[in-house]
């Protein structure tokens, strides 16, 4: 069992720095490297669809629920997908019991928004019938063991649930919804695969997939999502502040990296 | 908001074989897993999985109380947060804390005390965070069982164990371990939990339909459902007991 | 003014031990007798129906509301009936202000499920126009002195309020709900008794019918409801446990007292 | 959600025999009960039913102040809780305290603060809870004369009682004490309370419409209504007087 | 800047006390003497209207906005206007975060029944189709600086911001309200303009218009409403008490404060 | 509940001319005005108004931090408030603070922290309370905008001034300083913010679609204007320290 109530000490984090000034991590990645991915879909029996995912250490699952309401009068043909996110106090003893903390509504928005801008959940595609009914997906991420980098890992998690969904398909009769017998799958749900990558920046050294004792010592970090050809959504957070080249370059690596990710996850593996 | 589907309820919940609906005999439980060790960053940890249940459990403690006016001077405080995913059932629960949430935390917090020695560990506490992510028949027994590992795990001194099971009565006869659809569907829920220092029941609701008879029989059958779910539970706390000797005992296997 | 002002010492904790076990308790009584009940009805002018009940010095006030609404949509035919409790810090200063506690939440719930489960309020007689509009009954408790055992005293002030109600009739017409003019009362609403009586465990003493003083010093109690012939609710709290042949005993005692109460407190003759 | 029974007002609000819809004359009071000393666990209490609104009061103090933060230094604080009983109005009352029992909750405290002699107890607090278990016209002013009864009872020095009545205007006319109906129908509510230690009012809230020369004649007839009103309370606390003097001079009645 | 930070000392108390005892005020008005009134309209381009109002140096803004939805089953054919208050921490460090203070929810309730009860906003024109649609008006009052007295600043900006206003007309047409193109003014909603003064008293002193030291250390304030010829609204606040004579005294001379303040200010010019 | 009249955008956001649709360049900023010193009871204090964005700013610190627990030994805190009035946009925003409001003022939080030297006050917090009366587009910009001279307004040691603009995509074309409809109808969202003591980027989000050439461009012209508005912040500054000169030389203009 790995000691990490503490704030990490002053020690650790000059550690920590010391090493990545000589390009190295104390858990021995490269700059540049993820920790393993380890991805399952489907095993909540309750959820119309989810996922469990790894990334290192760091464990995150994700269900995905339906509800059928009425639209939003100025978006009449559209239904509606949500983010949530729960830091579970089981997870880390950093995180505390309560309404969601600021750390939990970043981790659902970041997600949120790289998912949103790529036109990845098509909403026209959930309207059931016009200002009267559509669907609200709810895509909601419970972090079970918290060693990092959140943000990659439920966007992976998220996706991976939506892709592996089963939703019943509604029809409008006689002024009710009345189910067909068939199913909305993944491949109707998602249609871009925006991937999301973190990095973190201590003094002026750029990383990959912070870990948890790298992201606690971390001046500041950034979140930014991708589909094949396009930047979807950046997010920077903490007190660092990058340079006009940092950034460029950090744009240009997402790319890659959601490439390469998109290629060895295959998560279009899971739909069912 | 018209809902698609009804989550309706078959009208017999035996089959014309006499089993049960997902094959079982009247007094045979649905299959458990359960494994300690299993989250990094608590004192303790514990997955169950029994039927469609999916748990974790884990425990910090003793520790500081937060708030701190809660802090006992004559005794250590056990506080017991059971919650459910949203996405655990089958129509999509709000993600605050509802009341039947803080009332089942409740309900294990008085089951496990009976266990813990409290009194050595003055103006501390211990918490236990049980974690529903798939809920079935049977949950509250569940959560019992695996908060019970988590706190053996994180090395707390303990009486004994507790083990809990539900047994319930479909179609006018008496079953041992509720599924999610028996629960709905039958006439009556008795879950109970067993404390093995004193063979007590430390937990004991009930709720639908029962005359003496079938109530004094009903905890027969609770005790020896009880009985097996102990032996898995021993056998989860063993298996990290041998990895850990294997562990030192270094590359002979 | 008695001094219930303080958790009650070591002293009297002790003292009300010895006793017990010399099968005598503080106030005279014996180990399985009750203090007196005191029961009126219709006192509340504005509510539907209502009951004062006091069970020696515990004194607990109960009203009936209702409202009209749609049916839950997986049960369109029937209506609702919940349960509400409030300890008010009037009552003692063991009660403090704020969101009802967890003692209240236990206090409403335990009466609710002894009735829930007794098939006490029918509540597919509470539908007026099926999928359109059932009844909502509310069932609010409010504890005015606390001195012990508000369960029982609970569970008759609720079944007598529900006895004591008259609720408009309503019919369904040109798609709206109008009144008939007539009431629903008592013998629509409540079709079965059930009782519920609690027990306080100290050591391996059980006793009926806790007092204050003796509720703060026990280890658990159990409450337990039945109709004339069957158990229907029970509710085990504290880290008192019991054996098997303990709850064996207490239930047959209970379906004892339940017929005994039925007749000595006729409640039947509260309604209207 | 449809309600089937309109709670509709009638047109007039006099019978054609010039009496008021309950029988009552122009300045005649509704019948009214106190007693003291009704609750064991409190330091203080009283209950009062006025028409029809029935109404519990405790008074806690001084004692310790929860949460701490709130203490003065220089004074104790007077907190008062003014709650409605869910079943007390016509239409069910949400359970949480909603933003009109705050206000009223301050308007009560501020009318009972001066009679208080609270800079003699720093770093105290006088908590009085007040409970409308089923409400009428003129609650603000039944909450403030039990309360008052309440204090006194509970042996709290007070300069004076206080005492409240509502004034109001119907069918173009004044009257004194309204009723539940003539508040929701009538034109005009004048809730008023005296300090009888100066004879100065300490409660004053209008709502309505009336020209200067009515208002000028509703504080008049409200001095005459709060001075019956007095009476009453102070025969409720003689009654507790002799009962305890009854009680210790033993059994001679 | 001045200095506010601190509740006022006691020697302040004196010095304000025994100046207001020879008819001197702090800043140097007459006993009866307001501060100077500042009126703007219709600075928020997003609100339908607004007022942003200073008394002296105490500055409150108010905007008014609109939703149209069912009417209350009680008064089908009425539109609501509500009122709601916020005391920004920008404008005083005695402001704090959290839910509405005390002091905001009296701030919003006696602007609220002043203008109530004086029918100024006629509810009745606020209906568009009996039991299906009516208008829902918000004031809502934002406290930019706290300088004393916001009930009065509170209430001239609430009726500024509904003279100023401009809400769509909406006719119902095939079950929905569509817009008629043209808009509601504030001649439609403003019907009376009830003016609120307040006093604050000192030992046996009262004075109008209090500044932010007198409001601090007096013993209580009382606020008056009134229309043309009628008192609407009285509030005392405060542990002060009041003779009958003092009362019978301040209602007259609110009516004669109103008639000034009604000529002085000419709130109807800010119609458009 | 039916709403009348729908926020409609307009198919196109450019006109025939070229020009945006509130007659702009498209690098053009909307007029912009900053004016500090405005609140009288804060440390520090800023209006600004930004197109039709209106937002005042008050900085209070360094002061003890409430609650107590959240002080840090080491160092100061800060605390942003971001709160939009219900008023300040097309629909009617809730009063109470939503997500949003709590994320966009972590948001400032994290951008406005790096000039400040914390360290140099342990155990105190600073905070900054922002409200925006009337909104448009590039809302968070002037929020930290605005901020930023407040705080400088209060006479803390910075390290610099912090500046914010948002870039955008429209009809495919890159502009700077969105507009409300621009943002609400365009492609792409760039807020940022620059530190000037080190040039760097202290905001930086993104949201929409935008290829790597267009994301790049966009940062330069960012810069571009950051610069200009920068201006304006140091005007403001200067324009106080005038008048304040002005005063203390007394009569003499």
């Amino acid at each position: 069992m790995m000691n990490i109530k503490r704030v990490i000490s002053t020690i650790e984090k000059n550690y920590i720095l010391s090493n990545l000034k000589k390009g190295e991590r104390i858990d021995g990645r490269d700059i540049w490297q993820y920790r393993d991915w380890n991805v399952k879909s489907n095993m909540i029996a309750s959820a119309e669809g989810s996922a469990e995912v790894s990334l290192g250490k760091t464990k995150v699952i994700t269900g995905v629920k339906y509800d059928v309401g009425a639209p939003f009068p100025d978006l009449p043909n559209e239904g509606v997908c949500t983010f949530m996110a729960e830091l579970l106090p089981l997870a880390s003893p950093l995180f505390e019991r309560g309404p969601p903390s600021e750390q939990a509504i970043e981790l659902a928005r970041v997600v949120d928004r790289g998912i949103r801008h790529a036109d990845c959940v098509q909403t026209k595609k959930l309207c059931i019938k016009e200002k009267k009914a559509v669907y609200i997906i709810f895509v909601d991420i419970y972090v079970i063991n918290y060693s990092g980098n959140l943000i990659d890992a439920g966007g992976i998690s998220s996706l991976t649930a939506l892709i592996s969904s089963k939703i019943p398909e509604g029809k409008w009769e006689n002024d009710e919804v009345v189910w067909t017998g068939k199913y909305l799958t993944g491949d109707t749900l998602v249609n871009e695969l925006p991937i999301v990558s973190t990095y973190g920046k201590i003094g002026d050294i750029i990383f990959s997939d912070p870990s948890l004792p790298e992201e606690l010592v971390c001046d500041g970090k950034i979140s930014i999502s991708v589909t094949e050809d396009k930047i979807t959504s950046i997010q920077k957070s903490g007190f660092a502040t990058f340079t006009i080249e940092e950034v460029e370059m950090l744009t240009k690596k997402s790319m890659e990296f959601g490439k390469k990710t998109r290629k060895d996850l295959n998560l279009w593996q899971y739909k069912l | 908001m018209p809902l698609i589907i009804k989550d309706e309820y078959p009208e017999k919940l035996f089959r014309e074989d006499g089993k049960r609906l997902d094959g079982r005999d009247k007094n045979e439980l649905r299959p458990i897993k359960m494994e300690v060790g299993v989250l990094e960053n608590a004192d303790g940890s514990a997955y169950l999985e029994w039927g469609n249940n999916k748990i974790y459990c884990a425990v910090y403690g003793p520790r500081e109380v937060h708030p701190h006016h809660l802090a006992k001077p004559d005794r250590g405080i056990l506080r017991v947060f059971y919650r459910m995913a949203t996405f655990s059932v089958f129509e999509r629960k709000r993600p605050a804390p509802g009341r039947r949430e803080k009332e089942v935390s409740m309900v294990i917090t008085d089951c496990l005390k009976p266990v813990l020695f409290l009194e050595l560990y003055p103006g501390t506490s211990f918490e236990v965070f049980i974690n529903v992510l798939d809920a079935d028949g049977g949950t509250r027994c569940a959560c019992v069982t695996v908060a019970a590992l988590a706190l053996a795990d994180a090395g707390i001194p303990m009486r004994s164990l507790v083990t809990a099971v539900a047994i319930g009565k479909i179609d006018g006869e008496l079953i041992t371990d509720l599924s999610g659809i028996e629960d709905k569907a039958g006439e009556a829920d008795l879950p109970c939990a067993m404390t093995w220092f004193n063979e007590e029941l430390s937990l004991l609701q009930f709720d639908g339909k029962m005359d003496l008879d079938e109530f004094n029989e009903s905890l027969g059958l609770a005790k020896e459902a009880i009985s097996k779910i102990y032996e898995i539970q021993l056998n989860a706390l063993k298996k990290k007991y041998i990895e850990i000797q294997e562990e030192y005992s270094g590359g002979e296997k």
